[in-house]
């Protein structure tokens, strides 16, 4: 009994010293990255405080590329910085700003009214800043049509389902049935969409219509779809997809999201995208100094390489 | 003689199915090698401010330790209620389907649970600590029917023989049972890790970010993981295929290491304790 | 090792763990699960509960999944994982137990433990891969093989689902199987049954009721999945017409769950039905397991020989 | 020594991966007689007994070379039905084993996967087969019961019976009394001395008295290798071999 009393312990105690030596290595390996992270800091001569400062951010998938991207840039000028980066959606981006959950959000519409009595509730005012352009454009399948013009109202027609076959919408279309792919609900670009093709004219979004949850993944869909249509931020358009020359009515023009027609605002559903705070941030702030970083030419800079279109001009908070 | 060329007609059909199992693998696995040529294995030591992917492994591993150490513990105590103490009454009863049930419930729902109650209700908000609760959620059942197992294992002769010695109950278990269990109990352990490793509904809302500095210096900070930055940049970003390979080979690295290790560990300690041979 | 230490009412034994405090503690450990079980169906009831008084069946037995109107049916939803949830099991059943038996019977020794192996690796990949497969590998080849329009389909949420439970139910029957007595095995062989015969007649009746466990095991594991589900289901919220065509898009509960969770507003009705949602979902999979339990405990004759 | 032999074994070698368990043992084992096989544990009484039915194979890692005759064909031949051969040869193991059925469903399982007969006639064959197994009268009135009801030793009555009900022509027993009470195994061995006038039967054991009481030749074993083998009044009264000697006088075993 005694030895195999002494050999059970043994056994216990290699097993404690492996799960040990696990955690030690885990831990160790921790602390080993954050030296390599933090070796960089140099020490400042003035104006410290916001170097050691952190925020965070989350909110809408579509300007979820650029905070990444700018938060990654940021961090890398400015060691000592944290600023965290979390998607979510518009929805989520302006809620949790009225909460106080995180510092900056992010969304590609303008409050909804129940979003600005929200804000009211709590006592906190919105402040929008715009960081980019950028325009919703509806896209198809080139199976459909090389080049592609429709109504507002058309497209409206198409998404609530009024027109199910492309030759619904014209007879030179091909006689096959439209594969309707949108945004899940509360995302900015699904709000933007709506406010402009469906909500003027008192549509509904059809339930045959296909959910899909970000961006990439409709454009995805569209590309490996034949007979698709859905709609992108224009970030997200490729050569695999034709897009669509929009008017705002029988017999005005027909008009291409080209980056002077949206930078201009011809194109109808032309949108800024935004950062989100709740106070004015303390000039001079991390907050403050991430956002003067966007707006900065270097930022815009990255802005474009994430395919959306700079601000025409750098405006202030509206 | 007809009657065996009838059977292994029988053979060869039932054999079909496994050669598609195998066969789903090798198709998987070829999927991931083709993609390992576009990664650069610099990724996984550089930080993810510099486009690599460091402190979503360690990330990972703070997540998985932390779990195993919060399930860890109350998995072995209540296996060891189980199988020790518990009288075979009604209670015991609903202990063990409720084990069970916490077996079976969604992570999706977990995950929701885990927001509202850890992240909300307890004020962890989006944190490492919340993830570590909300896995080990995930992780107790199969730690306390492993440690189970590994306690049924050990012949009733040893705990006896304490007994006869004059030993308390618990001495007697935690000097016995407990030293000869507990290979079969960390086993059990990593087996609960490698389940989760790859988990991304349950860390969905509770703990997880895309991009932060560096790793959280508590546990009340938000951490980057694997299995959730995979799930954004696939689905929200739409990372290019190099970056999507490269955290999927860690990511498959980390589990089937676990797995592995588990698998060993496990035949090694078969071939090493007689008991367990026996019945094994 | 069945010797449990007391057997005395429920009254004396909280009178002894009181006494006992290591073993107060154990039992504090032991009940921790259905602590959290209960505070799990507390905080889901509660999150849900706007859902339950505004819409009541509404938001099990309504057709119409709306959020911009404000319609909240889950009858889609719940159908579209279910029918997911159903091919998939359909195609893994077959195949997990045929494989199981093959395995642990038929295959020569040495090759065994290594294909056991192959096949428990499956399912620690991680289920963002198999989504990420599916929709740039399997989805594709669904369009083309079936000619759709789109290969996101509920076919291919069954199928990728169905390689993702494999593993489960090809593990858990494997066990039941050799847990099965090797001396039956020897008995019916030593009387000149064949292999099969020795399968069909000894092994299978006994391992009958671990395999229906393993099956439910392989239901909780499938109807629970989110992150592939979500990238290959489809995505439409509508009962697919007819009814039991696969090749339509469905949109699962868990796929409606992680969407739009992350948008909805805190204590808004959104917010509340997807709570709602989780509950029908933890409902269904506690149905299941109950009824899984109660099979496996009801063995029809004893295991071992009492001499 | 044993010319009408039913049961011919010549150079028999099993190894069990690197252990050498059988070496090269021969000998005749003679029809309608009861043949005990004795030895201390270990030393590879089981495996000989499993080479007859040529159960060893089941056993990971068994490789297995010589040659056993049964009515002069060499059962390693790769062209014998091993399923008929295990008809041919039935089992008793040590320890009861009747499957998880009912006492009937127990005698009938031969039979049926045999097709050696339906309705009517499997009821007679029960019926013979249980009265062979001096087990009918106890059982008679509970046919449909589960075998796990049985006490030890009807349980092993039962097999015996199972075994018989395929008509076997040899029957191999691997120490069928090892787990029974005293009553129980003299009963045993009374039908064992009954079994012997239609039967072959070949018997394990590593009780001495047991292979004296019953045997009508006595096999010993040591450490794989055959030491003596003859009619057994003389093995027990006039060894040839000291090993043998030794362990009958008790020095080891």
């Amino acid at each position: 009994m005694n030895r195999e009393r002494s050999h059970g312990s043994i056994q216990t105690s290699r097993a404690i010293i492996v799960m040990t030596l696990l955690f030690i290595v885990g831990f160790a390996s921790g602390y080993y990255t954050d030296t390599l992270f933090s070796s960089q800091t140099v020490v400042w001569k003035e104006d410290v405080a916001w170097r050691t400062e952190s925020i965070s951010i989350s909110g809408s998938t579509t300007v979820l590329p650029i905070a990444n991207a700018c938060a990654i840039a940021f961090m890398n000028k400015y060691p000592g910085t944290s600023i965290t980066v979390t998607g979510g959606g518009s929805g989520r981006g302006y809620s949790e700003v009225i909460d106080g959950v995180v510092d900056i959000g992010m969304a590609s519409r303008p409050p909804k009214q129940k979003e600005i009595n929200d804000a009211k509730e709590k006592g906190v005012a919105l402040w929008l800043y715009p960081i980019a352009l950028d325009a919703v454009c509806v896209v198809v399948h080139p199976s459909v049509n090389k080049t592609l013009k429709l109504t507002l109202q058309e497209v409206g027609k198409i998404f609530a389902g009024i027109y199910t076959r492309w030759s619904d919408v014209d007879p030179s279309l091909p006689d096959e049935p439209i594969y309707v792919v949108v945004r899940e609900p509360g995302s900015g670009t699904r709000g933007t969409f709506e406010e402009y093709v469906m909500e003027p004219y008192g549509y509904d979004v059809t339930d045959a219509a296909h959910v899909r949850p970000s961006n990439p993944a409709v454009r995805t869909t569209i590309e490996t779809t034949p007979y698709s249509i859905g709609y992108v931020g224009l970030g997200f358009v490729t050569s695999k997809m034709v897009v669509v020359a929009l008017a705002e009515e029988e017999g005005e023009p027909y008009i291409y999201p080209s980056i002077e027609n949206i930078a201009s605002f011809k194109y109808p559903i032309s949108r800024y995208l935004y950062l989100v705070t709740s106070t004015r941030p303390e000039s001079g702030s991390l907050a403050d100094r991430f956002i003067d970083f966007i707006l900065s030419p270097e930022g815009q800079e990255i802005v474009e390489e994430q395919g959306f279109l700079k601000l025409p001009r750098y405006p202030a908070g509206v | 003689m007809s009657g065996q060329t009838g059977e292994k007609v029988i053979f060869a059909i039932l054999g079909v199915p496994m050669l598609i199992c195998i066969l789903i693998f090798l198709w998987i696995l070829s999927l991931l090698l083709t993609g390992i040529g576009t990664v650069r294995w610099e990724l996984f030591t550089m930080s993810a401010l510099r486009g690599g992917m460091l402190e979503m492994i360690v990330g990972t591993i703070y997540l998985l330790l932390g779990a195993a150490a919060v399930a860890g513990p109350i998995g072995v105590l209540a296996a060891i209620y189980l199988v020790e103490y518990a009288p075979s009454g009604g209670l015991t009863r609903i202990i063990d389907q409720a084990i069970n049930n916490l077996a079976g419930v969604p992570s999706i729902v977990i995950g929701l649970f885990g927001y509202t109650f850890f992240c909300r209700h307890l004020g962890l908000g989006v944190s490492l600590a919340a993830g570590w609760l909300t896995l080990a959620l995930m992780m107790l059942p199969i730690v306390i029917r492993g440690s189970e197992e590994a306690l049924r294992m050990v012949p009733a002769s040893f705990r006896e023989a304490a007994l006869a010695l004059g030993a308390t109950r618990w001495k007697a278990i935690s000097s016995t049972i407990l030293p000869a269990a507990a290979p079969g109990v960390v086993t059990s352990v990593i087996l609960g890790m490698a389940r989760v490793a790859g988990e991304t509904a349950a860390i969905l809302f509770t703990s997880c970010v895309l991009i932060t500095r560096g790793l959280p210096k508590t546990p009340f900070e938000p951490v980057m993981a694997l299995s959730y930055n995979l799930f954004v940049q696939i689905v929200a970003l739409g990372a290019p295929a190099q970056r999507v390979f490269g955290i999927t080979l860690v990511l498959f690295m980390i589990v089937t290491s676990l797995s592995l290790s588990a698998i060993l560990l496990r035949s090694y300690y078969r071939l090493r304790q007689p008991w367990l041979r026996m019945k094994g | 090792m069945e010797t449990r230490s007391f057997k005395k009412g429920l009254p004396k034994l909280f009178m002894h763990l009181r006494s006992q405090p290591i073993e107060f503690v154990l039992f504090l450990c032991a009940s921790f699960s259905v602590v959290i079980l209960l505070l799990m169906l507390l905080f889901v009831v509660m999150e849900g509960s706007l859902a339950f008084t505004r819409l009541g069946t509404q938001l099990i037995l309504g057709q119409m999944w709306k959020t911009n109107s404000d319609l909240y049916g889950g009858f889609p939803l719940i159908y579209g994982s279910l029918m997911v949830v159903s091919g998939a099991l359909l195609i893994s059943i077959p195949l997990g137990i045929c494989t199981s038996i093959f395995i642990a019977e038929i295959l020569p020794f040495q090759l065994r433990d290594p294909i056991k192996s192959v096949i428990e690796l499956l399912a620690s990949i991680p289920s963002v891969i198999y989504g990420f497969i599916g929709v740039t590998f399997l989805a594709p080849l669904i369009a083309s093989i079936f000619g759709l329009q789109s290969g996101a389909t509920a076919f291919t949420a069954s199928l990728i689902l169905a390689i993702m439970v494999l593993p489960t139910i090809v593990g858990v029957s494997g066990e039941t199987i050799s847990a099965v007595p090797i001396e039956y095995k020897e008995a019916a062989l030593a009387l000149g049954a064949s292999k099969w015969q020795t399968i069909r007649n000894v092994i299978l009746p006994l391992s009958k009721s671990g395999m229906l466990a393993s099956v439910m095991l392989g239901f909780g594991r499938a109807i629970g999945e989110t992150v592939a589900v979500l990238m290959v289901a489809g995505n439409v919220a509508m009962v697919p017409t007819p009814p039991w065509n696969y090749l339509a898009p469905v949109y699962p509960v868990t796929a409606v769950i992680a969407m739009q969770m992350g948008e909805a507003a805190v204590g808004s009705l959104e917010y509340s039905a997807l709570f709602g949602l989780g509950l029908i979902l933890f409902i269904i999979t506690f149905a299941v397991n109950t009824i899984a339990d109660v099979i496996v405990r009801r063995r029809p004759v004893g295991r071992s020989v009492q001499l | 020594m044993v010319n009408d032999a039913k049961v011919d074994i010549r150079n028999l070698n099993v190894w069990f991966g690197d252990n050498h368990v059988l070496k090269d043992v021969s000998f005749k084992i003679r029809e309608k007689a009861v043949t005990a096989i004795m030895g201390p544990s270990g030393c590879g009484k089981t495996t000989l007994i499993r080479a007859i039915n040529r159960m060893n194979e089941l056993i990971c890692g068994c490789r297995t070379s010589g040659e056993v005759y049964i009515n002069g064909h060499n059962i390693y031949d790769g062209n014998i039905n091993v399923y008929e051969l295990r008809r041919k040869v039935g089992m008793v193991f040590q320890k009861p084993n009747p499957f998880p059925k009912s006492i009937y469903e127990n005698v009938a399982f031969g039979p049926r996967i045999h097709k050696m007969a339906n309705g009517r006639e499997i009821d007679e064959i029960v019926e013979r087969s249980l009265r062979e197994a001096a087990l009918w009268d106890e059982v008679k009135d509970r046919l449909q019961d589960s075998a796990f009801n049985l006490s030890g030793g009807q349980q092993q009555r039962l097999c015996i019976a199972r075994a018989l009900a395929v008509k076997p022509e040899i029957i191999l027993m691997d120490e069928p009394c090892s787990a029974l009470d005293p009553a129980a195994t003299t009963k045993i061995e009374a039908l064992i001395r009954r079994l012997s006038k239609r039967y072959t039967v070949i018997i394990v054991t590593h009780n001495l008295q047991q292979a004296a009481r019953v045997s009508d030749f006595t096999a010993f074993l040591y450490e794989g290798r055959l030491i003596e083998y003859s009619d057994t009044k003389s093995v027990f009264e006039n060894p040839r071999s000291e090993l043998t000697k030794n362990y009958i006088a008790g020095k080891f075993g």
